[in-house]
């Protein structure tokens, strides 16, 4: 059995944990952004579907991932411009709107792929990886970590820069009290909509980078319902995370490796159903809740639309 | 008189349901009826479908999915419309139900020995999104085959996880590291995420760096294949829904259990460009003796056996 | 349109006018064709019952609403006041009658708040400019101290702090003493009387006369969203305050001579040797993230008696009230009711036993907002008789008892469908008191009973207080104000970081004494 | 301003006006809620003229085949049982503010005990006592499911949002592998719990296929509805819901409350897996997740948490995946425009509501 787990087999483990917690890092640290701003983005599903979708076509038109990137998070966001329209400017209700839209979503990109791509399923080419010189020569690690699309780099970048903005910046500011107490904000001469539009668009356009993340990477291609929940997932991370990006950063790979656990343990002939293994993550974070559960820091204006002087 | 198929998926899926559906439509104009699709139904409550199907005037409703066989022999009885339904070798009512169990096992079993040929790394992979019957037999079979032709060829077996039919990414990823282990052959099986395996395929070098190779099941995705396409274990269910129809004027219908082999090749493999001459024929003659029957192939449907098998071959 | 009899008025020197101001809400005209003329160097008293339309015009100086009818001039020109930014730029800074801080920041994240989004918050810049501002107002604050961590006074002067750091020309006061001590609010008037001298202008809310009285140079008078008078300050200076203060009572309640709240308490006789009803003994209560703990805190209260308990707020008060009503968990002591204990009876059953709390955050825990006032009258009785039998409501019987307490407790609402957030503050504590003193009374707490409420309503909730203890009852009176100690109390107790300090009788120089213990010294 | 009660007199009076209001308030509430259905529709409309296909004749399918044809009724009366329970135990859930997004795992659980359950039941003893002992279990299994985020949430205040999300992660797996492991028929290849024979299922109605389901899911809404807004212990539910420290304040064990809630709703969806098992499925298969708790969510919002308007709005929701599977089939639509079509229907009637509630504020201006 030892021999099955050769270094190259190892690597290919984490390399496969690491792309399959891109996604959900992206739209973990994406709804973290609209639940500080206390918005509640039960729509990111659908965004990372718009995401996948329209990364897909603008990769394989142009043949070039970074326009897939680009239409992606476009997709992404112009889903939140919707859910944006309705929650923050007139101040829907969040639950209903975002549901509505990740219905729709599913929807949508299932009938445009039918028409579009159900004969050809079209796939696009091997990723280009950007190799760090030298730490990529750490065996296991290295080819793991180290050998990875430029994106994968800029998302775990991405994870300190949103921890420099939610600390270091008057945005950051902006955004916490946005969701912990509009009003102030309002009083203090910034425009409590425009804060959690902003917000809101940010998280399309991260879960929509997520979503052609996880098609044109993660898959190569794109099929019906491909985010298979990924935006619930970044949802429970990011409500996990109480508002610090590292833990989304820390979550998304603990689910990432459970995935890799699954395969790693059939390859060597372990006799668990898959079942079992994927809830692994999931009791990992009930059993911490339990023990180490207080009330979650979560925003007191989460998911109450603003409106200036209501009473 | 008319004919309806139901599938879960839609019919474009160079799998499983195009096959049915297909199969149903070349059945269907040889016995000149017509016939009725409805495709995409998922895997939920077909008795709506089902129900309305019959009323519309069907004279046979083809269940084309494991998770019908609870629903459609009930509907047979509520409504005295026969159905057909697969996975149930048990549930024959005569002039009611008809079973199909399917197995392309013979084609798979030869799809193994055609893989420990062609393995340059003596290592090949089982990658399937689930574990229904059909799928278990074709997997046990292939092991079967590698082990036959060559035992020191390992095989690696991955599920992608629950209810992964649609899960490209973990196609992709589960492939990734099937061939990271060594295989250069990979056997997939899966509905929506097996264009992730393909796709695994095309982008992954294998150790030696060269190729891998894939070898699919039921369908023909030739005319999507980029070159890595090593064969396919395809399937042609018109004789059994012709059979059927047969069966049904015949007054028969419900009383056999219908199957697919590769002696009136209903199930083959799919010869390519990338098999040699040579290879090819030899796994012509293995044809031959498992349709003589002097190689016996059982097929083994059970999950749990199917993974027991996987361990001892692994070995 | 309005009277524009004062247009003339819009005097060049005018800081900020309005002009024939009128908004309307749903079934209200809150502001009714109002001129006012704000200047630099004064401070102009706005002053007006519950629901006059006072807070609803600095709503419109701070651009969170734009009037229906009329206009607002800045320095002379005609401006519409389009947003809280604006109204910023325009240099009018303003302390909300309800607190806008974010409690999940420090102070100076507070203060830096509206910067230019893309920028590092300037914290030292920051620093420096709150010293300097510190040192000329002579108050102190905690930079670094999240918001959630002070207590209500020290937030109003992060409030006040705040509109300063922002070169406000304008500052604007909206009922700003309601949380602080006597002290606290001779320190504001000196300091609002330091600000007008360096030329601002100063719009100052308040219910209390004497304050309007000892710190105004103008006052305006507001009824029913109209402005109904104002004192001019020529004839301000020209007036005692006992006189502006009649004049003003004039104003505002129609002829009538004397100050109301002046009110002499009147002499009740206590039984000294009747067993106590209620009696602390060494309460203590462990200190949480977000509030002080309570130590050694013994009393007792007679029948018929009235215990006050003074100090600054934040002090431990609201959990000494809330240790007593059963919500907040005791790490120590006894209290008994009638001799029998009751520290380990639940909030149902203390008040089953005849103890009952009325609490300071009316619409925060007192009430459910969006339920009618009906329903509210019975929310600690939910589950009673006769109103609910065999589980299920009686609707005859609780609206039937409802409208009774309506016109018993004279509460003015549309109706008893209403929501009771609809309500003005002043008549949801009516609801409030007419729940506490529901038969079966016998210990009653009030919590900063008043607040909020206009003079009226203020006087009208004191005389039931004064009612409650004549019935035989024991009342433990918490509040921050303490001319309303004074006037009603038997004794006053000192809470100071959540122990008593000491119990004064309130005698001649109870008011010394007490004051002498608020700041740490022996009585 | 302020406007003096004058109660006993205007009590009556009040009524009476109360009463015209009310069948006015109907009226209108109808009007709000076909208006926005019809520009939904209309909406939709022109998605399908995009793709080539006929609205009007799509919309003719949906409604013949999910309505007005007698099969289509049926189906569509047929499809309400689970959801109407699932309305019912978020409603109580919501009412009380809590979130309880757990619904399919606890949906999943019943219905696999039920299935479990009911087979062996139906051997030992009467059909009827079967069904009732299979109900009973399938309940309690989703309260007990239900019974960590409730502690969680009661004693330690954890949001009950990611909870029960969780669990619903870990219930759908869990189903799945007591149907693989535990509860797996013997007797077929594929695996599923063993079948109730269709005789031993729930009784249908009148001769027709629809479920009597149906009767107990309308019955569970409207007990609810009653309880939550008729009763001591609704009001106290309410009072939690929407003033957590009020209730503290008054008194109510919160902690207690909190419990009882994500007892009920978790044990009514239970009651919906059951109820979708016994009275239709007859067993569960692995990886069965018809997914209902999500589509029900936003339904019971639009409701305002009206037992009676859920009730409608099921229908039309059911109407809509009844008719429009069908609809597509014919049309050669794929299946999934069905949530395209819910999708918009559900922003129009939420954008309907707004408009409505802007109208009546600026209308009392
Ligand atoms: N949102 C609202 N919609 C309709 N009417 C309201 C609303 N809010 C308040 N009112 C009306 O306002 C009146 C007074 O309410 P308001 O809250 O302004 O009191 P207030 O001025 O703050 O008084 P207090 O000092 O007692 O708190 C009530 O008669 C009530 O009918
Ligand atoms: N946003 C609002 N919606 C509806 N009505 C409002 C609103 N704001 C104020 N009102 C109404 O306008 C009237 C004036 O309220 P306002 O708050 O200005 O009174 P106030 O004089 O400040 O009272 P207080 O002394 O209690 O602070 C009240 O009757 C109130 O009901
Ligand atoms: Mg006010
Ligand atoms: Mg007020």
């Amino acid at each position: 059995m030892t021999g099955l787990f050769s270094e190259v087999f190892l690597s290919a483990l984490l390399f496969g944990a690491v792309t399959a917690a891109i996604p959900l890092l992206l739209a973990g640290l994406g709804e973290q952004m609209s639940e500080k701003a206390g918005v509640l983005n039960i729509g990111i599903e659908g965004m990372m579907l718009a995401g996948a979708y329209l990364g897909f076509v603008g990769a394989f038109y142009s043949g070039s991932l970074w326009l897939g990137f680009l239409t992606g998070a476009g997709g992404g966001m112009a889903v939140a411009l919707v859910m944006a329209l309705l929650c923050v400017r007139i101040g829907l209700n969040q639950i209903v709107i975002g549901i509505a839209l990740t219905l729709g979503l599913e929807g949508l990109t299932a009938l445009l792929h039918h028409f579009q791509f159900s004969r050809s399923y079209p796939r696009l080419p091997a990723v280009d990886v950007t190799v760090i010189p030298l730490l990529s020569d750490i065996p296991v690690i290295g080819p793991a970590l180290f050998k990875q699309h430029l994106i994968v780099y800029l998302a775990v970048a991405l994870v300190f820069g949103m921890g420099y903005i939610y600390r270091r910046t008057q945005l950051g500011l902006n955004l916490q009290a946005a969701g912990d107490k509009p009003a102030a904000l309002d009083v203090a001469g910034i425009d409590v909509l425009r804060t959690r539009t902003v917000a809101v668009l940010t998280t399309g356009a991260l879960a929509g980078l997520g979503g052609a993340y996880l098609a044109n990477i993660g898959a190569g291609l794109f099929i019906p319902f491909i985010t298979n929940g990924a935006g619930f997932l970044g949802i429970v991370l990011a409500m996990l995370a109480r508002g610090r990006p590292v833990w989304v950063l820390f979550g998304a790979l603990l689910f990432g490796v459970c995935l890799s656990l699954t395969t790693a343990m059939q390859v060597a002939g372990i006799n668990i159903p898959t079942d079992i293994i994927q809830m692994l993550p999931f009791l990992a974070v009930m059993i911490m809740l339990v023990l180490f559960g207080r009330r979650a820091g979560l925003p007191a204006a989460l998911g109450i639309p603003y409106e200036r002087g209501a009473r | 008189k008319s004919i309806a198929i139901l599938t879960p998926e839609e019919g474009t899926d160079y799998g499983w349901n195009q096959q049915g559906i297909d199969a149903a439509k070349a059945a269907a104009k040889a016995a000149g009826v017509e016939v009725v699709v409805a495709q995409g139904l998922g895997y939920g409550d077909v008795r709506p479908t089902l129900r309305e199907l019959a009323s519309d005037g069907a004279s046979l409703l083809i269940a084309h999915a494991s998770g019908y066989n609870t629903a459609a022999p009930e509907i047979a009885k509520e409504l005295k419309v026969p159905v057909a339904i697969v996975d149930t070798p048990t549930g024959l009512e005569k002039g009611l139900v008809a079973d199909y169990t399917l197995s392309g096992h013979q084609g798979a079993y030869l799809a193994g020995r055609l893989a420990a040929k062609m393995s340059r790394s003596k290592s090949v992979g089982i990658v399937v999104s689930g574990e229904p019957p059909s799928w278990n037999s074709q997997s046990a079979a292939f092991a079967q085959g590698v082990k036959a032709e060559n035992p020191d060829v390992k095989v690696t077996y991955a599920v992608i996880g629950p209810a992964a039919y649609s899960d490209a990414a973990g196609g992709k990823r589960v492939t990734e590291s099937v061939i990271a282990s060594g295989a250069d052959i990979i056997f997939g099986q899966g509905n929506g995420s097996s264009f992730g395996m393909l796709q695994a395929v095309e982008t992954t070098k294998a150790g030696d760096g060269g190729k891998v190779y894939f070898i699919d099941v039921i369908g023909d995705k030739t005319p999507i294949d980029k070159g890595f396409l090593l064969s396919s274990v395809v399937w042609n269910i018109e004789p059994v829904y012709a059979a059927m129809i047969a069966d049904l004027k015949a007054d028969t219908f419900g009383t056999k259990s219908y199957s697919i082999g590769l002696k009136d090749d209903s199930v083959k493999l799919l010869k390519t460009a990338a098999i040699p001459d040579n290879v090819w024929t030899e796994i012509q003659a293995l044809r031959e003796d498992v349709i003589s029957g002097k190689i016996p192939v059982e097929p083994v449907y059970d999950a749990a056996a199917v993974r027991a098998l996987m361990t001892s071959v692994a070995q | 349109m309005g009277s524009l009899s004062s247009l003339s008025g819009a005097d060049k020197r005018d800081i900020v006018a309005l002009e024939g101001v009128t908004k309307r809400f749903p079934g209200v005209v809150a502001n009714d064709s109002v001129d006012l003329a704000i200047r630099p160097g004064e401070v102009h008293v706005l002053l007006g019952e519950n629901g006059a339309g006072k807070s609803t015009l600095i709503g419109m100086l701070s651009g969170l609403q734009q009037p229906d009818e009329g206009r607002i001039l800045v320095d002379g020109e005609p401006t519409a006041i389009t947003s809280p930014r604006h109204a910023l730029a325009l240099g009018i800074g303003t302390v909300f009658q309800h607190m806008m801080l974010v409690p999940t920041l420090t102070v100076a994240e507070n203060l830096l708040l509206g910067g230019p989004w893309w920028q590092r918050p300037k914290t030292e810049e920051l620093e420096a400019r709150v010293a300097g501002i510190t040192r000329t107002l002579g108050i102190t604050v905690k930079l670094h101290a999240k918001v959630s961590e002070l207590s209500l006074g020290e937030q109003q002067q992060v409030e006040i702090l705040r509109a300063m750091v922002r070169n406000s020309r304008l500052l604007i006061l909206d009922e700003s003493t309601s949380m602080l001590t006597p002290k606290g609010i001779d320190e504001l008037g000196a300091l609002m009387r330091r600000l007008v001298e360096q030329g601002l202008a100063i719009v100052f809310i308040t219910h209390k006369l004497k304050e309007a009285a000892a710190f105004g140079d103008r006052i305006s008078v507001l009824k029913l969203g109209r402005k109904v008078g104002e004192i001019p300050p020529e004839r301000f200076r020209a007036l005692g305050e006992q006189a502006i203060i009649s004049e003003i009572v004039e104003l505002m309640f129609g002829k009538q001579k004397d100050d109301p709240e002046a009110a002499q308490r009147p002499v009740r006789t206590i039984h000294a040797e009747a067993a106590p009803l209620l009696r602390v003994h060494d309460l203590a209560v462990a200190p949480t993230d977000d509030a002080p703990g309570l130590s050694s805190i013994s009393f007792d209260i007679r029948p018929g008696e009235l215990l006050g308990i003074a100090g600054i707020d934040g002090n431990g008060q609201k959990q000494l009230a809330e240790a007593l009503a059963g919500q907040r968990a005791t790490a120590g002591g006894s209290v008994r009711l009638e001799g029998a204990s009751i520290e380990a009876l639940s909030v149902g059953e203390r008040r089953q036993k005849g103890l009952r709390y009325l609490t300071d955050d009316r619409l925060g825990e007192g009430t459910v907002g969006t339920f009618p006032v009906s329903i509210n009258f019975f929310l600690k009785q939910v589950g009673a008789a006769p109103f609910w039998r065999k589980g299920v409501e009686q609707r005859a019987e609780i609206d039937q008892r409802a409208a009774q307490l309506v016109r018993e407790y004279d509460v003015r609402t549309p109706s008893l469908k209403t929501p009771v957030a609809r309500l003005s503050g002043g008549n949801i504590q009516k609801v409030l008191l007419a729940r506490e003193l529901a038969e079966g009374a016998k210990v009653v707490i009030f919590n900063k009973p008043t607040y909020g409420l206009d003079l009226a309503n203020t006087l009208a909730s004191r005389q039931r207080i004064r009612d409650t203890a004549a019935r035989g009852l024991a009342v433990l009176l918490i509040s921050t104000d303490l001319e309303e100690l004074l006037s009603m109390c038997d004794r006053i107790a000192v809470i100071a970081n959540g122990s008593l300090v000491g119990t004064v009788e309130n005698v001649d120089d109870a008011r010394t004494k007490v004051g002498r213990l608020m700041i740490g010294l022996a009585a | 301003m302020s406007i003096e009660t004058a109660p006993s007199a205007s009590a009556t009076a009040l009524d009476a006006t109360a009463a015209v209001a009310t069948r006015r308030d109907i009226q209108h509430r109808l009007l709000m809620t076909l208006g926005p259905i019809l520009a939904a529709l209309i909406i939709a409309g022109c998605i399908l003229l995009a793709v080539g296909v006929d609205p009007l004749a799509y919309y003719g399918f949906v409604l013949e085949k999910g309505l007005f044809s007698p099969l289509g009724i049926q189906q569509t009366l047929t499809r309400m049982a689970p959801l109407l329970f699932l309305a019912a135990g978020l409603i109580v859930a919501f009412r009380a503010g809590m979130w309880n997004l757990g619904g399919d795992g606890q949906f999943l659980l019943g219905a696999v005990t039920a299935a479990a359950s009911a087979p062996l039941f139906v051997q030992v003893m009467p059909a009827w006592l079967a069904l009732f002992c299979s109900f009973v279990i399938a309940m309690v299994v989703a309260m007990i499911w239900s019974l960590l985020p409730a502690l969680l949430r009661a004693y330690q205040g954890v949001n009950e949002i990611i909870t029960t999300l969780m669990m619903t992660f870990l219930g759908t797996s869990l189903a799945n592998v007591l149907v693989k492991l535990v509860f797996r028929d013997p007797g077929t290849t594929v695996p599923q719990t063993r079948t109730l024979p269709v005789e031993d299922r729930l009784p249908r109605l009148f001769g027709t296929t629809i479920t009597s389901g149906l009767l107990l899911g309308l019955a569970a809404i409207i007990i609810v509805h009653l309880v939550m807004t008729r009763t001591a212990f609704g009001l106290k539910l309410r009072i939690v819901g929407a003033n957590p420290r009020a209730a503290i304040h008054s008194g109510l064990g919160v902690p207690g409350l909190t419990i009882a809630v994500f007892a009920i709703s978790a044990g009514l969806a239970g009651l919906a897996g059951a109820v979708d098992i016994l009275g239709v499925q007859g067993n569960v298969r692995a990886d069965w997740n018809p997914a209902y708790g999500l589509a029900v969510i936003p339904v019971v919002f639009l409701a305002r948490m009206n037992g009676f308007a859920a009730i409608g709005f099921v229908f039309l929701l059911s109407v809509l995946s009844i008719g429009g599977e069908s609809a597509a089939r014919r049309l050669g639509v794929p299946k999934h425009f069905t949530l395209v079509l819910v999708s918009i229907v559900l922003i129009v009637l939420a954008l309907a509501e707004y408009i409505d509630h802007r109208y009546n504020q600026s209308r009392r201006a």
